[in-house]
């Protein structure tokens, strides 16, 4: 455990001094890298711990980043306030949208989340409710005020964007230890045992829906403040499967497998374009075939989830953990 | 553990890059090379790399050789905007693109703040010069000329009832709702207006429900993969209705993919294309190109990236310099006129490019495209 | 007085009449058997209990309230934990937090709890995990409580789904065949736990096919055959039921 | 009425296609569990190769138009297998015992590999068929017109559909087939070669894939690297909602899902047209869980 604290802690801090070396790029690498890792943590919350196949994840960036953009161009909220309301309306549209199809196993659940995708991307681009903007989507999102203090470059970006990074793996590793973050290990584990154990296998679901659209709701105020511009493109069905793919290759259930993903699989396209420039148009080649390669050789992704121990304490005296 | 420092740390190393003193004019061109759109992006590339050619065989600008820096905008804005934040760090002294108003949109600001001129190229949206940028300019037209364009043509014919038909792409869109906003003040009527959908094969389904509506004519204002199917099924249902297709059906593949026989009598808007323009330079590039590439290039939004490049050329010659701001008030200066490959290129106070440059095209029985009086 | 009372349940799968028109009853505080041949629909008559199937005819009352048609948890909520026939543990996890999924639904913290670890939530936590392992303890699997679920034996292995059950604080325990895979030391060992959970005050209603544990363990028996209830009483008189011995134990056979 | 009928047969036109590519999928699944996220992108590579070998050779020039596609069929059809065959001992065999979603993964990776590929040897541009290969008769059906090519597509994919059936129904090999997606474990136990079966799988349901793409090709005449995608996921829909794993099943969710767009396109909104079909789609699986023909799975407790 206090490894895991110090490496994490080693971790911020050299990404904290990291303006001080890198250029614009890298740090916007970086922003992009800790968006994804925002997007993965709380799709994590859904696939990696509670097992539901959601392949329709970018559903609920949707939801928060429209919503942020519609509240702040037409009621002028300003980002940050609007986080939590983004992040309520995401995990209110998270847990409605599951409640019918909540009870589907695996990949009809799987192509089922894909359908939700899809259907609210058609919603957008036809401009529904005449709020979405059509395909042209939302433009003239303000930049996020902190403190008075206007937010919008790169390097201010990273301080925001990795500050939510690190509170979300705060507050995800508080979850993932407390009673609910159990229940979800036992629904995954075994869903029969689990309700025959008392535990509320349906709310369960819809909660981890919930909670993980909640995060992905956020991440989608985020983006759309460091945009200033949102449009259905950059929710396709397509940013769904990436985030999936952060997941089960970082080693679905694991916080910090799952960051790692996302600087492998956000990262590794960048580091492309850097270092193979001669071939540009092969880089989505490489990184198809890095893919496969990784999967072969750490079939369980790149770190795993472990079994929870206690510290117990010797036989008859009192626990602590 | 280790493992995500180390990570951090080569990622330092490496981004630790040799700034070196700029021994060459760095134009930097912001094109998807991959995704959706590459044929767009790679078709960009080969027409810059060829007229960059060119302007270093003829000595350069400024003493310098002139170096393309291509950056690969995936076709999606996330990705653009990191190409373009990735461009800003490359010592270029200009920007050409971004193919896709979304796309360029992603990236505009960036430039803005840099600053860097950017010059767009298929990037048909009216706010993109709508929100007073200094630095950004484009060669291509806006949605609203078109519309108008296309909304007259349609009255010359002597239409009455119209079926309107785009993609929901923010540039098809946009069309048709120019182009409809303005037939209404017409007396036209719009009997059908809807969306299909990109990337698939089958439009027979919308072509028989669109027949069942009786328009006179068909306004299509999406790409020519889709146009050209539209065509070849609309002549299998045997219905003979004339179509009339936006810009972004101007490619020589069009009539590949609908055949001669379909394709025959489909008008669409377009600025002009290199092979029917009478200046020596259109003439000579289509040459160039067809000789380096072993054909036409097709697309005319590829052509005009390359009346991008050769604007931030004439400019950085015309000011004597590579500072952005000298560049952008040369382009902008009233009475500057570039002879660019769709003609004389001009801009006004906004950005965007002045004078009339849509024409009417058919295609005829050979599947040639003949510009209409 | 009755703890749990079923009455006239069926329920068909299809055209097979798999539990037909069982009714029985389980006092408070006894141990009662649920036997009969193979394929008689015990097991079903439990899933019908717990609320993993419903019955399509008949009542299901625990302390006098139906509980027809509940979800299993809100049953186990109600009190009634059970073990499953074909050991359902959550293999990957520790002993221990197997325990702690039976606390889960005596426990209140929710997210926000979680994220905010008040010191109600801490204190919270620290007692289900003392009361795991003491359940743990009582089961006799305290020093396995960091290992593996997967790596205990077999007979280990329902003692943790017992421990696990009990953590729900159940007032009826439904075991379903509790000594399977169980060698004969440990078996005597369970008859000891059954007998340490009466001495709780858990009613223990529970399937067994060893009748020599059967018959030390239980107050009172019913049996079922094809669907049907053919007896129900004590051991001694069901023992002694023709229709039992021509139906199940068979004329030549013993009772072991 | 008339423009029902329309709608009818371009809806089947359209689902028969969808039902030869859900074919390779819900083989694929059934015997490995596995959603085969390349498929769509092998379904593309037919295309490719119908393509060259079209255009290089001239086929139908020496032999006459049918034979010539005929024995063109063969040929994409036998290539596409071969790479199904060694993308599944490559980058899905080494996954056969780790977590299911691991070899999602690979698939994944595997469709965006075969896709850049197809663009790097093809370059990004539209391929467009040459056109004088099928006849472009129109003929009359009760009064519609409706192209030949149109109905041949529809039997071609019908008779290899049927064939497909009957090989799984009625063969040893194909009796092998279905009983290793029952259980591998008890295949195995009965002296079933499980690696061959799923050899086998992976040359059948490519195969299908390829000629489905050989038939847009030959039909549309357009094909381009990215259009796996989008057929490919509307495959895998019509798989699903047919019931994943079962053959007719997927041929049923095809046609179907075929139909729904036509009909949604035609009566609600061609905007709309593909929510309508997921709309669709989530109702059917709200009511059956599994699938149209899906088996209905109960928990044994």
């Amino acid at each position: 455990m206090n490894r895991t604290l110090i490496s994490y802690l080693l971790s911020f801090a050299l990404l904290a001094a990291s303006p001080l070396v890198l250029n614009r790029f890298w740090l916007e690498v970086l922003n992009s890298v800790g968006l994804y890792a925002i997007l993965a943590l709380s799709l994590n919350v859904i696939l990696g711990n509670a097992g539901l196949y959601n392949m329709g994840h970018a559903a609920f960036y949707a939801v928060g980043a429209y919503c942020a953009a519609i509240l702040n161009t037409q009621l002028d909220i300003p980002i940050l306030w609007s986080l939590p309301i983004c992040g309520l309306v995401a995990a209110a549209a998270g847990a409605l949208v599951c409640r019918p199809i909540i009870h589907l196993r695996g990949d009809y659940l799987l192509i089922v989340t894909v359908g939700v995708g899809e259907i609210l991307r058609i919603a957008l681009v036809n401009d529904i409710f005449g709020l979405t903007g059509g395909p042209n989507g939302i433009f003239g999102i303000d930049r996020p005020f902190l403190f008075g203090y206007k937010i919008r470059k790169p390097h201010e970006f990273l301080y925001l964007i990795w500050g939510f990074v690190a509170m979300t793996v705060f507050l995800f590793y508080r979850l993932r230890n407390s009673r609910f973050g159990r229940a979800l290990d036992y629904l995954r584990e075994d869903e029969v045992a689990a309700e025959g154990s008392g535990i509320n296998t349906g709310r369960t679901k819809l909660m981890a829906f919930a909670i993980g659209a909640a995060w992905a709701g956020m991440a989608g105020a985020l983006y759309a403040s460091k945009m200033t511009i949102i449009s259905p493109e950059s929710f396709t069905f397509w940013e769904s499967v990436l985030i999936f793919i952060i997941v089960i290759i970082g080693g679905s259930g694991n916080i910090t497998g799952v960051l790692l993903g996302a600087f492998l699989i956000i990262g590794l396209p960048e580091f492309l374009r850097a270092y193979v420039g001669e071939f540009a148009n092969a880089r989505m080649w490489f990184f198809g075939l890095a893919m496969m390669i990784m999967m072969i050789f750490r079939t369980q992704g790149i770190l795993p989830p472990g079994p929870r121990f206690f510290r117990l304490p010797k036989a008859g005296k009192e626990v602590s953990s | 553990m280790l493992r995500k420092m180390m990570f951090a740390l080569v990622l330092l190393a490496l981004a630790v890059t040799p700034a070196l003193a700029a021994k060459t004019v760095k134009i930097g061109v912001m094109a998807p090379m991959t995704g959706s759109w590459a044929s767009e992006g790679q078709e960009m590339k080969q027409i810059i790399e060829l007229l960059a050619a060119e302007v270093n065989a003829a000595g350069g600008i400024l003493g310098k050789k002139v170096e393309v820096v291509m950056e690969d905008d995936g076709g999606d804005p996330r990705t653009a905007a990191l190409a373009a934040t990735r461009l800003t760090t490359r010592d270029v002294v200009a920007v050409v693109g971004n193919y896709g108003s979304s796309i360029t949109e992603a990236g505009q600001m960036i430039f803005d703040e840099e600053p860097l001129v950017q010059i767009a190229n298929g990037s048909t949206a009216v706010r993109l010069t709508e929100k007073g940028l200094k630095y950004f300019l484009r060669t291509s037209p806006r949605d609203d000329e078109q519309g108008r364009v296309a909304a007259q043509t349609l009255q010359a014919k002597g239409f009455k009832k119209v079926a309107v038909l785009h993609d929901n792409t923010s540039y098809a869109k946009g069309l048709a709702d120019e182009t409809m906003g303005l037939l209404k003040g017409m007396g036209i009527d719009v009997v059908f207006a809807d969306a299909l959908t990109p990337g698939e094969r089958d439009y027979s389904a919308i072509l028989t429900k669109m027949k069942g509506k009786g328009p006179d004519a068909v306004l299509f204002t999406g790409y020519y993969p889709e146009a050209g199917l539209l065509l070849k099924q609309k002549k299998q249902i045997g219905w003979n209705v004339p179509f009339i297709g936006g810009d972004a059906t101007n490619n020589p593949d069009l009539v590949k993919i609908a055949g001669k026989g379909a394709a025959e009598g489909f008008y669409f808007l377009s600025p002009p294309v290199p092979q029917d323009l009478p200046y020596p330079k259109a003439k000579k590039f289509v040459a160039d190109y067809s000789a380096k590439y072993g054909s036409a290039p097709g697309s005319i939004w590829a052509v005009l990236s390359g009346d991008g490049f050769l604007s931030i050329v004439e400019a950085i010659k015309g000011a004597e310099s590579t500072d952005t701001e000298k560049i952008a008030a040369f382009l902008k200066k009233k009475g500057t006129k570039i002879n660019g490959l769709t003609g004389p290129i001009a801009f006004n106070a906004k950005g965007d490019r002045v004078g009339e440059v849509y024409k009417v095209y058919k295609v005829d029985a050979s599947g040639a495209f003949v510009l209409q009086p | 007085m009755n703890l749990l009372r079923v009455e006239g349940m069926t329920k068909r799968f299809g055209g097979l009449v798999a539990v037909n028109d069982v009714s029985f009853s389980v006092d408070e505080g006894e141990v009662v058997g649920l036997i009969g041949p193979n394929g008689a629909g015990k097991t079903t008559v439990f899933n019908l209990i717990t609320g993993n199937y419903i019955p399509d005819q008949g009542q299901v009352l625990f302390d006098g309230a139906s509980i027809k048609g509940l979800r299993t948890h809100k049953i186990v909520d109600a009190g009634i934990a059970r073990t499953f026939q074909t050991i359902r543990l959550f293999q990957k996890m520790s002993v221990l937090e197997n325990v702690l999924a039976g606390q889960h639904c005596r426990m209140t913290t929710g997210i926000f709890g979680a994220f905010l670890q008040s010191p109600k939530a801490r204190a919270e936590e620290q007692a289900a995990l003392d009361l795991a392992l003491e359940e743990l303890e009582f089961v006799g699997l305290r020093h396995e409580a960091n290992n593996l679920a997967s790596n205990l034996s077999y007979g280990n292995q329902r003692l943790l789904e017992i421990a696990r059950a009990l953590a729900t604080k159940p007032r009826l325990l439904i075991l379903d065949e509790p000594a399977g895979g169980m060698n004969h030391q440990e078996t005597d060992a369970l008859l000891e736990l059954i007998r340490k959970l009466r001495d709780r005050g858990i009613t223990v209603f529970l399937i067994e096919h060893d009748m020599s544990l059967v018959m030390q363990a239980c107050d009172k028996l019913v049996v079922l055959e094809y669907g049907c209830k053919i007896a129900e009483g004590d051991p001694e008189s069901v023992k002694n039921n023709p229709k039992v011995i021509e139906a199940y134990l068979g004329p030549d056979d013993d009772e072991e | 009425m008339e423009e029902f009928f329309q709608q009818l047969t371009n809806g089947l036109a359209v689902g028969g296609i969808y039902a030869l590519i859900a074919l390779g999928y819900t083989m694929v699944y059934g015997v490995l569990k596995l959603i085969n996220f390349a498929h769509g992108d092998l379904f593309t590579l037919g295309a490719y190769l119908g393509f060259t070998l079209l255009t290089s050779f001239g086929l139908s020039d020496r032999v006459g138009p049918l034979l010539g596609v005929l024995i063109l069929a063969l040929m994409v059809m036998g290539l596409v297998a071969l790479v199904g065959m060694i993308l599944e001992r490559s980058a899905y065999k080494p996954l056969r015992q780790s977590p299911r979603l691991s070899a999602v993964v690979s698939a994944l990776g595997a469709s965006i590999f075969i896709q850049n590929s197809i663009m790097l040897v093809y370059g990004p541009n539209i391929q467009v068929y040459p056109h004088n290969i099928m006849p472009d008769t129109v003929i009359h059906l009760f009064g519609m017109p409706v192209p030949l090519m149109r109905i041949l597509i529809l039997v071609a994919s019908v008779v290899l559909m049927v064939a497909l059936y009957l090989f799984i129904q009625k063969t040893r090999t194909g009796t092998a087939i279905r009983a290793a997606a029952i259980d591998q474990g008890a295949a195995a136990l009965m002296g079933i070669n499980v690696d061959r079966v799923i050899m086998l799988v992976f040359l059948l349901g490519p195969a299908l894939g390829g000629s489905a793409g050989l038939m847009v090709g030959l039909y549309y005449g357009q094909v381009n690297f990215t259009m796996g995608w989008v057929y490919g996921l509307k495959a895998f829909t019509a798989a699903i909602l047919g019931g994943i794993g079962n053959i007719p099943g997927a041929m049923l969710g095809g046609l179907l899902l075929g139909l729904v767009e036509a009909l949604g396109a035609a009566y609600i909104s061609i905007a709309w047209k593909d929510a309508i079909a997921f709309g669709v789609l989530i109702f059917i699986l709200i009511v059956r869980p599994t699938g149209l023909l899906g088996e209905r799975v109960a928990d044994k407790i």
